[in-house]
């Protein structure tokens, strides 16, 4: 018996299992999407937590930072800056309103953002 | 000689990727030095602009190169002319304008002032890693893939369709698709991280895969000379491959960002079945080249080819299955592991198969029969071997920083702190930044050897050694 | 038509090791012991699917032991889970 | 990989055909094997990827439940052994069904082909029936796939056999539809193989899955 090996098989095996993994995927996402009210704390998402993820946005912080994780590896995790700064603000806020605009020579520094008083409150 | 002269077209776009891979690397240079000399060019270049020029001059010129892919294989697989050649040369300064407007944009104003000037607030989509472009470029990105999908669509429809350019078909329309997801941004960062991974992850380890098993179909099938037939079955079973194990595999990216536990059963379990793709992407190659029919003088494209299999395995599969494991990330994750697997992954993968298309295309669409010179493929090899050495290099480099600073900042009793980690594996950066430079010699190699041997004679093959028809 | 076909053998032979299976379940026995037998009569109804529904006995070969091979991957991982378990 | 790379390349196999045995003759013939599992080759290489997932999948079970044992062992004990029973020998004689419709074409009796794989459909649409009752059930009770660790391996295992059950069950349809446009014989009939390898699989995935989630 020779061998049998049809290009329409393979091509039945690639589309009909991408298909069936695509599924498989968008039912866990489906299900992902329904338990994460309970997990994600969204009731604590204020206009003041949204702004303070736009100021992190537009201020391109993961370009040094990570967040979870993700994001460049040249500067510290902002996941738990909170704790790590004692779980004050106020010490968070003086810190980045605090970087020299011409850097610190021969060290790795954090630009001087400018950022407002308000931006600052949010992020 | 092109077969059809609308090929043509792919040139100006091979010439761009080349030219911009020249700028990601010297960012590479310049943010290797900063990780040793802090203040390197601060305040004019910052690490995080740096960084940004960097990664997205990376995802430009790949996506030059393999639209440059498509215009050149697509006709020859359609058996037909280009269905517009004017208007894929009018995207490609349009998508070259917009690129350079972008980078100028990054490296002259700071990146806030851009996110204003660009109207981010009206439809916020800046700051997210890879999708640092201003909402703006990210709608020029969809016109240009729009028109290119047309173009190439058509083509394809009028044409002879095989596998290899329904594949790449696929595989560009899934990620054109999928790049739309960069325009949601949702206020719950969890969300925003969830869906940021669809561009992501399923581009790098979905239908990117699709566009790079596409490509090295065709280049395989115009090396060898082995039956078509062959090549697009094992094409169908290695991109299915990609797809199954993929798709789910993303859930490697669900562990720590507030989606439930069970993604680190599903991403693990998939995500260790990852690299079989890549492996069988490796065996394939292999496997043709020893079953070919004929010797092509094009040696240095053979090497590519054989090249992106071997380091696209390496990379993306290994590199990625050693730390994709949930109780291993849980460690590693976040870390210069990760950098190490990110820069052997692209590599690998997806510059090499660029690389591969080009070598192989380039003389042809400069004029000559198949192949360079002699002298000119000597020093493209080279080229070759210097980048994917320094390459390995930078590899284990930052895998040797990685643990390091996994193990002093996360796994001893006593943890340190971040930077005074940094400042404790220095040399591994070091000596990260030395075999940039070597990788940096290389790519000018490869830029040189365009330039040498233009005026001596094709390099020509050996004929293949009679074999009996057994073993044939 | 009068002989009993193999793969019908085979398959009472299945049926009969699934409700011994449901039996040791039913009894609400438990223990190491009893966890690698019915592992083990799991791998051995595997083994008859692969060989008589499947028709790996008529290929030699690699192929002839693909199943076989797979049995043991998952089997002996199991096992060996169970086993540190019951430590 | 020796026959992976020899199937890569297309390489003529030069062995024949063997005579395949009458309908109901006794086993026991010497006969001359093949190289080749049978049906296409391309659904034998994802038969092996969908094992290679579901054999990882069976050791994280294993070794997860040797993290949390007091778990697993209380929350095993909430699930339908009986129905567990009932879906076990929905499959494995369907399996047999199917083995019965390939010996039917092989005889170039494609009505009695058909008539076989109505019946393992038949009896696939069981095991959906009864598994989407265990499931109801279970969902009533507000079991989620977050709601302990014995129920996320619980529900992903079953979940994802069961879309494979499904997938097995287009396969065969698909099959019986060309069956019944009489496009296999006994000569021809490599499509009927490849469904019937495809639910063997699912079968025996099941057969190991039903001991280990329910009664080990």
């Amino acid at each position: 018996m020779s061998q049998v090996f049809t290009k329409a098989m393979a091509r039945n095996i690639f589309y009909g299992g991408s298909v069936f993994f695509i599924l498989l995927f968008l039912a866990l996402t489906f299900d992902t999407i329904k338990v994460l009210p309970e997990r994600d704390n969204r009731a604590n998402l204020t206009e003041k937590v949204a702004h303070g993820k736009a100021v992190w946005e537009e201020n391109n912080c993961l370009g040094c930072h990570t967040l979870l994780g993700e994001g460049a590896y040249y500067a510290p995790e902002l996941g738990n800056v909170y704790k790590r700064f004692g779980e004050s603000k106020e010490a968070i806020k003086a810190f980045i309103a605090s970087r020299p605009v011409e850097g610190i020579p021969g060290r790795r520094s954090m630009p001087q953002f400018n950022l407002s008083e308000e931006d600052g409150r949010a992020g | 000689m092109l077969q059809y002269k609308s090929q043509a077209v792919a040139k100006p776009y091979f010439i761009a990727a080349i030219a911009l891979f020249i700028g990601q690397i010297l960012f590479g240079l310049i943010l290797g030095l900063q990780y040793v000399m802090g203040d390197f060019l601060f305040p004019e270049i910052p690490f995080n602009v740096a960084r940004m020029v960097h990664t997205n001059l990376l995802i430009v010129w790949l996506l030059f190169g393999f639209m440059g892919a498509a215009y050149y294989l697509v006709p020859e697989e359609a058996e037909t002319e280009l269905h517009s050649p004017g208007l894929a040369i009018l995207m490609f300064w349009i998508f070259l304008i917009a690129g350079a407007l972008t980078v100028l944009g990054y490296l002259l104003v700071p990146y806030a002032r851009l996110a204003e000037l660009t109207g981010n607030h009206l439809w916020p989509t800046m700051g997210r890693e890879f999708l640092e472009q201003p909402t703006i470029t990210k709608v020029g990105i969809v016109v240009v893939a729009l028109a290119f999908l047309y173009n190439v669509g058509m083509t394809i429809l009028k044409g002879r369709k095989t596998v290899v350019s329904l594949v790449l078909l696929i595989g560009l329309v899934g990620l054109a698709v999928l790049f739309l997801f960069a325009f949601y941004n949702p206020e719950n960062l969890v969300k925003d991280k969830f869906y940021w991974w669809w561009v992501v992850h399923l581009w790098v380890e979905g239908v990117w895969e699709l566009i790079m098993g596409a490509i090295l179909a065709f280049v395989l099938i115009k090396l060898t000379g082995v039956d078509r037939e062959v090549i697009e079955k094992w094409l169908y079973v290695i991109i299915a491959m990609a797809l199954i194990t993929g798709i789910i595999g993303t859930g490697h990216h669900y562990f720590w960002i507030g989606t439930p536990e069970y993604w680190q059963w599903w991403g693990s379990i998939f995500s260790a079945l990852e690299p079989l793709p890549f492996f069988m992407m490796t065996v394939f190659a292999f496997n043709m080249v020893n079953r070919r029919r004929r010797n092509h003088p094009n040696k240095a494209a053979m090497l590519w080819a054989l090249g992106t299999g071997v380091m696209a395995f390496l990379g993306a599969g290994v590199w990625g299955f050693l730390h994709t494991l949930a109780p291993v990330n849980y460690y590693t994750h976040g870390s210069q592991i990760t950098a190490a697997h990110g820069h052997m992954a692209f590599y690998g993968a997806y510059v090499m198969i660029v690389l591969t298309i080009i070598s192989y295309a380039m003389p042809m669409l400069r004029g000559r029969e198949a192949a360079n010179s002699n002298r000119s493929q000597v020093v493209e090899m080279w080229s070759f071997w210097l980048m994917t050495v320094s390459m390995v290099f930078i590899t284990l480099f930052l895998t040797g920083a990685g643990i390091l600073q996994v193990w002093l900042q996360r796994y001893s009793d006593d943890p340190q702190p971040f930077m005074v980690v940094q400042e404790k594996i220095e040399l591994f950066y070091w000596m990260r930044e030395v075999a940039g430079v070597i990788f940096l010699i290389g790519l000018v190699l490869y830029v040189i050897s365009f330039f040498v041997g233009q005026r001596q004679p094709e390099a020509s093959a050996k004929p293949l050694p009679a074999v009996s028809p057994a073993e044939a | 038509m009068t002989a009993i076909r193999p793969e019908t053998l085979v398959w009472l032979l299945l049926v009969a090791l699934t409700l011994l299976t449901w039996g040791v379940g039913q009894e609400g026995l438990n223990g190491p012991a009893v966890s690698l037998g019915l592992l083990g009569v799991a791998l051995f109804k595997g083994h008859l699917v692969g060989d008589w529904f499947m028709g790996l006995r008529r290929v030699r070969g690699p192929w002839r032991w693909v199943i076989a091979l797979w049995l043991l991957l998952p089997g002996g991982l199991i096992a060996l889970a169970f086993l540190l378990a019951a430590r | 990989m020796h026959a992976v790379a020899e199937a890569m390349t297309g390489r003529p196999d030069s062995f024949p055909l063997p005579e395949r045995r009458a309908q109901g003759s006794a086993a026991g013939a010497a006969q001359e094997r093949v190289a080749w599992p049978p049906g296409d080759l391309a659904i034998w290489i994802f038969i092996l990827a969908e094992l290679a997932v579901f054999a990882i999948f069976f050791a994280a079970y294993a070794f997860a439940r040797m993290g949390e044992l007091e778990l697993f062992v209380t929350y095993q004990q909430t699930l339908d052994t009986n129905l567990a029973l009932i879906n076990t020998l929905a499959l494995i004689t369907s399996s047999y069904f199917v083995v019965r419709a390939v010996g039917r074409i092989r005889a170039d009796d494609a009505g009695g082909c058909i008539r076989w794989l109505a019946g393992a459909l038949l009896l696939g649409g069981v095991f959906l029936g009864v598994k989407s009752l265990e499931y109801a059930h279970l969902f009533g009770e507000g079991v989620s796939l977050s709601t302990n660790t014995f129920y996320t391996f619980y529900l992903s295992l079953t979940f994802f056999h069961f879309m494979h059950v499904v997938m097995g069950m287009v396969i065969l349809a698909a099959v019986a539809v060309k069956a019944a446009q009489g496009h296999y014989s006994r000569e021809v009939h490599t499509g009927v193989e490849t469904g019937a390898s495809y639910w063997h699989m699912v079968d025996l995935v099941w057969l190991i899955l039903f001991p280990l989630v329910y009664v080990m």
